[in-house]
């Protein structure tokens, strides 16, 4: 490790209204390095990186790069910098290619007309190229809005990777990637730190922390807490440090429980859809939690969609609330007491203008129709309660739910559908940007949920590209490959190994040729 | 369409900026200014007086003349908060006011009101439908009907003008005063009272905005987006109509060819100098009065003025030009190193 | 075999000119001509437009009412080529060659400004000593009547120096834009008005309801002028509200037609017809008013 | 039929439903009026339409990223007001007329783009007031039209490039193909049109990508102003005329050009091309409409109104068919 940082940040300060996003944030990045920064929610990592690549300008502040001071005010300035940056969210145009999603800025260009002209083999060729490096073979001409969210992430990574630089910044870079493609991103990573390069890594998995990181920098309330050697940090410490106290008890440890044995609350017969899933039978019962599994593009996500009527399904039915019928419009499925938490938050989720309250409230209400159903102070109190019992941090009710942190918007969507108290409830990638303490206890709530002891339990649907976390929360487990059911499990039936193994039986082969074809 | 997460921040909020930073202070103090340049320039503009037991003076006059902008202004806010437009308010305008002016004298007030605001919902339903459940771009959809509809018009009236003559009650609605205040004024009034209480107390507000800002989001959560989207045209188009019968019964006869020409930029307009988002999403009704009053007291006062008409058109896009830049972001925020 | 006739109009934005394009419709049907009739909405290119698939579907005779008197050029030149002649109602245009048209009929504008002039001339003669303001209502900024007519109003008006124009503002010749202005040159209260000028028939109709709600009696406090002689205004001079329309008279259909006959036959036509135009007077208007067919 | 599935999956689909159904119209036409079947009715099309076509262009770039331009029509009267005066008035030479005014579109639509960009001010109510500006500023100049009769304005305007048979296009329409050419090239093959793309797709994505957001958006406008101006001189040699009325409603001409072409009005879908057919597409209707010649004013609107909504709905169904595929 050389001496010198090449990125230091010293006193940093940065407010919102209402809101010290920053206040006295220390970071130095060493050459050929891999830093992880960590922090619960809100901490303000992403608002750090937001400076740094001068999205956002500093209330206050020093950066320097390679001993020299520097303010970016653009994006523009901090790649000239040799600053490339993965934000949080998925910070790309949906309705270009994905080729052009990672060359835009610096084509290929042809030597003709002054080199004005793009040159599109090179840029497919180039685009292919850098996926190539995770394992990822997709038709890179299709538009990226025609792949999942897991895809864009790694097309978002393969923008920054493709050009050579001093620093590279990934927020949140493995949120809804499965174990599989981290493993390929970690090996890409490592051998560019072999390179000289330094790299800020932002996550919430612990486990990819330690693997990964040389150092680390904890971040509270806005403030750095300390920067630390990885070897020299236990987990437990780590932890201790992100939060700020010394956790008030172990995380709740899994009892064992008998399968429930409630009636199927919503039964799925050959649901499918053309391109997307093939014939799929499902039960969740009251009171258990059924755990998709699978691997990128295995099909939970179209599965989910069909079941709650976001697309609409070709054949098959669906039996709900005692009826039996294929959903038209998410209302009916709604009114059938089914609520779903989709895995795009930005796109599909959260109404960034509209306040944290009217967030929350939107499904509740929407079922209700135009008539208020609560007071304007019954409102607020729901939402206040929600944020309280969520931990929802946001300065208030009335923020626009915009603002929040990354986690912080997903506890917000999670209050939304926890607030029409449905009898099924689909969460898809729940735990996606949450941080470790948030993590558990969300997997306590569902668990909670669906195990209520006066038998009026949920229905979940829980889907996770984290395997110990599918494992840990479900009754049952559904492996999907390929777009269709591999198998279902009970509890105990599986372990992580088990599982791996199910999933990988064929699928090597398969995955890759499935990803030629964009839905 | 500005990007939210490059906005620098706003200084933090003392009280005075606070109420600065009100949404509708900048569209007020624009109004305000304006009326106070009026009123240097020309003596006597903000006079009242009591003639005939009413109010008289140009103030009267702003308030009644912008009547009809005003209501088209507060359907066009909703339509622009669901990212939607509607291109076809002056045609709707024409129609409403032909209808009302060909039976009037024939079977009454109460069938001629009554069919005028039926074809107006007519237009509106054809609208929506069109948006909603054909899925075509908005301003496509309400372009054919602005094409179409005046010619629709033009053939009910067979390309005559039709001149009222009685009942004299029909003019009531655009020509008439109560309390001293024209008649317009109170129908507007009542008219943005209804809405705003429609907005607040129902969830309609929040579905329009939910729609607005992500129509994809707000479907998933259950709301029944092609309904909403229904609505605001349909509650356009009864505005639009609205305000054609109040202009025919103002000057008592229907011109189908340009009754309501070009009201549709001129609510457009307002929405913007109320402090509207044409990319949808938050809106404010009050803001949207005020941004046609604007625009009314710039007519009248270039009228007061006695600008030359060559000039007018100059002098509308300055002001415009002086009122959207003294609104813009780019003042709140600041810029530090 | 019957002679077509292709009719490029310029649209439909008055009474004006929907009863000019109805007498059009009617003297063709009456002469047996096939007429092939086109609105061009108020456009310029659209006028070429239709008068490109007039050449092109090869009618006898093209006859229409310009929009804009300049830039027709190019498209008369194509017509010649084909060996179609061109007839121009309504008003004239400029082309360098005048051989490509055969013959113009209609209103001259101009005259229709100084006729009003004239009429208001006659009458401050009444009253040598006192100075009347006059207010000015005119026409679309830029239209061909606005700018002929106010041309010709002026230049008579400037002879006598006791007639002054106070103000003068757009009334787009719509009624309800006609009622606004007025409304606005009544709120000022630094002179008194004693005539207003209105560019045509509905503006003036418009700002008697003006004059009639600001509690003073039109024709009477405020001597009225208009132009165009629709049915409208001889109504509102019965009823004493109006004091004198100048006539610009639409009914062109019989003589286009019969004109349109003698082109296609070949007999010599002049180059210039003007149409029959009066100035009609409060005082005539009961008697004139049930020959008034629009 | 694996082909034929394969079109339909292809983005430019859409744009294929208007060519096709453009077909039908005119195969319909045919059929019905005489004379309607000859080339040269099809070159009018072009011919006609050629200015309106330059801008159309430029709208699409502009609506592309997101944007709305309402000044074009405003300025391309200008245009033709600030030729025909410095010809005519101040007897300027028309190749530095012509210069000038193509500069002055540019210079126009960048400040508009600077404005919108640099005061974070919605495209739609900046460009409305520059309408306005560029309407007034021709009735400052004159109320009344000028002819022009510059000999370069006059031999371009009369000059026939004779085709087969007969069949000729003027040089307006050949600058107009010209530059849907050159708008094709750019909007597809440079980074500056894939940039225009990235912002209709998502302007705060295309930021933190780190594309040059404030430079493209001044571009785009100043491009929109450049080929207004430059269809305001087709306009000039087509009319031979500068004039304060001249191109009344065009802006919304063009934006429906261009949303028919299978643009889309929030930007970053649709093709250039597509202005081309939906330029087309307004002709032929109104072409038919000559053609009938028994409509009145009134009949007249209706069937435009009529007919575009045909269009519009069997191009949206066939679109939806194909989504549901
Ligand atoms: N544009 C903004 N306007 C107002 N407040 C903001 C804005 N962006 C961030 N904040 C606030 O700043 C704080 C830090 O947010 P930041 O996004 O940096 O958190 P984070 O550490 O990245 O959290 P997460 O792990 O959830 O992504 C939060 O309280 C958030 O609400
Ligand atoms: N690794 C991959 N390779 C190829 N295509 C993929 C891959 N991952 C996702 N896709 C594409 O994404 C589409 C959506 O898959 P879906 O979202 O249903 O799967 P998922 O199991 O939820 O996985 P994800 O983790 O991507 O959300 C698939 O149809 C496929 O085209
Ligand atoms: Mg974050
Ligand atoms: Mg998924």
């Amino acid at each position: 490790m050389s001496p010198a940082p090449v990125l230091e940040v010293t006193n940093l300060h940065k407010s919102f209204p209402g809101v010290k996003a920053l206040s006295n944030a220390h970071l130095r990045l060493y050459p050929g390095e891999i830093h992880a920064l960590m922090g619960q929610n809100g901490a303000g990592k992403s608002t750090l990186i937001k400076v740094l690549t001068g999205l956002y300008t500093p209330d206050a502040g020093h950066l320097t790069l390679d001993g020299r001071a520097i303010a970016p005010t653009r994006t523009e300035d901090a790649q000239a910098l040799g600053i490339r940056t993965v934000y949080q969210e998925v910070n790309l145009c949906p309705n270009l290619s994905v080729a052009e999603n990672i060359c835009a800025g610096r084509f290929p260009r042809k030597p003709l007309l002054q080199g004005r002209r793009i040159d599109w083999a090179a840029v497919h060729a180039e685009a292919r190229r850098v996926l190539g490096q995770m394992d990822l073979a997709i038709d890179v001409t299709a538009p990226l809005s025609h792949y999942s969210l897991s895809v864009q992430q790694m097309v978002a990574i393969a923008r920054a990777l493709r050009l050579s630089a001093r620093v590279l910044i990934l927020d949140e870079p493995t949120s809804s990637l499965d174990d599989a493609a981290v493993q390929r991103l970690f090996t890409v990573l490592r051998r560019l730190r072999e390179q000289g390069l330094a790299i800020l890594f932002v996550t919430h998995f612990l486990d990819q922390t330690y693997a990964l990181a040389d150092r680390i920098t904890v971040m509270r309330n806005g403030e750095t807490e300390g920067e630390y050697l990885a070897s020299e940090l236990s987990r437990l410490a780590l932890v201790n440090k992100m939060v700020g106290a010394p956790p008030d008890q172990e995380p709740s440890r899994l009892q064992s429980r008998a399968a429930p044995s409630g009636e199927p609350v919503l039964t799925a017969t050959g649901l499918a859809r053309r391109g997307a899933l093939q014939p799929l039978d499902l039960t969740v019962r009251r009171g258990e939690v059924l755990g998709l599994a699978g691997l990128l593009g295995s099909g939970r996500t179209e599965a989910a969609r069909l079941l709650f009527g976001a697309d609409a399904a070709d054949a098959g039915s669906i039996t709900a609330a005692g009826r039996t019928r294929r959903w038209r419009s998410p209302r009916e499925a709604i009114a059938a007491g089914i609520a779903f938490c989709s895995e795009d938050r930005k796109h599909e989720g959260a109404l960034l203008d509209l306040s944290v309250r009217d967030n929350i409230l939107l499904a509740l209400q929407a079922r209700a129709g135009l008539r208020r159903v609560l007071s304007r102070e019954q409102q607020q109190a729901l939402a206040e309660d929600y944020i309280r019992r969520l931990g929802i941090k946001t300065a208030s009710a009335d923020t626009p739910i915009g603002q929040l942190s990354g986690g912080n918007q997903q506890k917000a969507l999670l209050a939304r559908w926890l607030a029409t108290q449905p009898a099924v409830l689909i969460l898809d990638e729940p735990t996606r940007g949450i941080d470790v303490r948030a993590k558990e206890d969300l997997m306590d709530q569902v668990r909670t949920l669906a195990h209520r002891q006066d038998s009026q339990g949920m229905a979940l649907l829980f889907i996770s590209s984290e395997l110990p976390e599918v494992l840990h929360c479900s009754d049952r487990v559904l492996v999907m490959r390929d777009r269709r059911a591999a198998g279902t499990y009970a509890r105990g039936e599986l372990d992580e190994r088990s599982v791996l193994e199910v999933i990988a039986a064929q699928s090597s082969a398969s995955s890759a040729s499935s990803a030629t074809s964009p839905a | 369409m500005t990007s939210r997460l490059a906005m620098p921040s706003p200084r933090p909020a003392t009280a005075a900026t606070r109420a600065l930073r009100h949404p509708l202070a900048r569209p007020l103090a624009a109004l305000i200014l304006l009326l106070a340049t009026a009123a240097v320039c020309v003596p006597g503009f903000l006079h009242l007086e009591i003639k005939d037991g009413h109010l008289y003076g140009n103030l009267v006059d702003i308030l009644h003349r912008a009547a009809p902008l005003m209501l088209a202004a507060l359907g066009m806010t909703l339509v622009i908060a669901t990212q939607g437009i509607d291109v076809s308010v002056g045609a709707v305008v024409a129609i409403a006011g032909t209808v009302a002016c060909a039976l009037v004298g024939s079977h009454g007030l109460a069938v001629a009101l009554t069919a005028a605001l039926g074809a107006a919902l007519l237009c509106g339903l054809w609208n929506g439908l069109l948006v909603s459940a054909l899925g075509l771009q908005p301003i496509i959809a309400t372009l054919i009907l602005m094409v179409a509809g005046r010619g629709l018009a033009q053939l009910m009236a067979d390309g005559q003008i039709l001149t009222v003559y009685e009942p004299a009650s029909f003019f009531w609605l655009g020509g008439g005063w109560l309390l001293g205040l024209p008649v317009s004024f109170f129908v507007v009034a009542a008219v943005a009272g209804l809405t705003a209480l429609l907005m607040q107390r129902t969830a309609l507000g929040l579905f329009i905005q939910a729609v607005g800002i992500n129509p994809v989001a707000a479907r998933l959560a259950g709301v029944h987006t092609a309904a909403v989207v229904g609505f605001v045209y349909v509650y356009c188009s009864l505005g639009a109509g609205l305000a054609g019968l109040m202009i025919a019964s103002n000057i008592k006869s229907a011109d189908a060819n340009n009754a309501g020409l070009l009201l549709e930029l001129d609510a457009i307009l307002a929405v913007t100098l109320g402090g509207g988002q044409l990319s949808g999403g938050r809106f404010s009704l009050a803001g949207s009065l005020i941004g046609a009053l604007i625009l009314q007291t710039l007519t009248s006062t270039i009228y007061a003025l006695g600008v030359p008409p060559q000039v007018t058109m100059v002098v509308k896009a300055v002001v415009v030009f002086a009122v959207c830049i003294s609104q813009s972001s780019v003042w709140t925020s600041r810029r530090s190193a | 075999a019957p002679i077509t006739m292709g009719f490029s109009q310029v649209g439909a934005e008055s009474e004006w000119r929907t009863a000019n394009s109805a007498s059009i419709k009617a003297a063709a049907k009456a002469a047996g001509i096939t007429l092939k009739f086109a609105d061009a909405q108020q456009k310029q290119e659209n006028q070429v437009k239709a008068l490109r698939s007039f050449i092109a579907q090869k009618v006898d005779v093209i006859a229409f009412s310009p929009v804009v008197e300049s830039g027709w050029d190019t498209v008369l030149k194509e017509a010649k080529a084909a060996g179609i002649p061109v007839i121009l109602t309504d008003r004239a245009v400029k082309v360098a060659d005048p051989s490509l048209y055969v013959t113009f009929i209609g209103s001259d504008f101009v005259e229709e400004g100084r006729k009003a002039a004239r009429w208001l001339l006659e009458r401050a003669a009444k009253t040598p000593n006192a100075t009347l303001n006059i207010v000015e209502l005119q026409g679309t900024v830029g239209s061909a009547p606005a700018i002929d007519r106010k041309k010709g109003f002026e230049e008579v008006i400037k002879t006598n120096p006791k007639l002054q124009i106070i103000r003068s503002q757009s009334g787009e010749f719509t009624r309800a834009k006609g009622k606004e202005v007025m409304e606005s040159f009544l709120k000022q209260r630094d002179k008194k008005i004693d005539v207003l000028f209105a560019h045509n028939d509905d503006m003036a109709i418009g700002a008697i309801q003006a004059i009639e709600e600001a509690g003073l009696k039109p024709g009477q406090d405020i001597v009225i002028i208009s132009i165009d002689g629709v049915r409208g205004a001889f109504e509102a001079m019965k009823a004493g509200k109006l004091n004198v329309t100048v006539e610009c008279n639409p009914l062109l259909g019989p003589q286009l037609m019969q004109l349109a006959q003698d082109v296609v036959a070949k007999k010599p036509v002049e180059k210039r017809i003007t149409v029959e135009e009066g100035v009609f007077p409060a005082e005539v208007a009961a008697k004139e008013l049930p020959n008034r067919k629009y | 039929m694996n082909a034929w599935r394969r079109a339909l999956a292809a983005p430019s689909f859409t744009s294929w439903v208007s060519v096709a159904l453009m077909a039908l119209l005119f195969a319909a036409g045919a059929a019905r009026y005489t004379g309607f079947a000859s080339p040269q009715v099809v070159l009018n099309l072009l011919i006609d339409n050629a200015f309106l076509l330059v801008i159309a262009v430029g709208m699409s770039f502009v609506i592309l990223s997101g944007g709305i331009d309402l000044s074009v029509g405003s300025v391309m009267a200008l245009t033709t007001m600030v030729a025909a005066w410095l010809l005519q008035v101040a007897h300027w030479p028309a190749e530095t007329v012509i210069a000038l005014a193509l500069a002055g579109g540019v210079a126009f639509g960048a400040l508009q783009g600077l404005v919108i960009h640099g005061f974070r001010l919605q495209p739609f109510i900046v460009t409305l007031a520059g309408m306005f500006l560029a309407r007034g500023l021709c009735f400052l100049i004159s109320v009344d039209s000028i002819t022009i009769d510059a000999p370069l304005f006059l031999s371009l305007s009369q000059t026939q490039l004779p085709l087969w048979g007969g069949a000729f296009l003027s040089p307006g329409a050949v600058i107009a193909l010209a530059v849907l050419a050159a708008g094709l090239w750019t909007a597809h093959g440079t980074a500056f049109g894939r940039t225009v793309y990235a912002l209709g797709g998502n302007e705060t994505s295309a930021l933190m990508m780190g594309l040059p957001v404030g430079r493209t958006k001044v571009a785009v406008y100043a491009l929109s102003g450049g080929c207004a101006s430059l269809a305001g001189l087709l306009f000039a040699f087509y009319m031979l005329s500068g004039y304060g009325q001249h191109g009344q409603g065009v802006e919304l001409d063009a934006i429906a050009a261009v949303v028919i072409g299978g643009t889309v009005l929030t930007g970053g879908y649709g093709y250039v091309a597509g202005a081309l057919s939906g330029v087309l597409v307004l002709g032929l209707i109104q072409t038919l409409i000559a053609f009938d010649g028994t409509l009145s004013s009134w009949w007249t609107k209706m069937v435009i109104g009529g007919l575009l909504f045909l269009f519009c709905a069997v191009q949206r169904l066939l679109a939806v068919r194909k989504a549901g595929a």
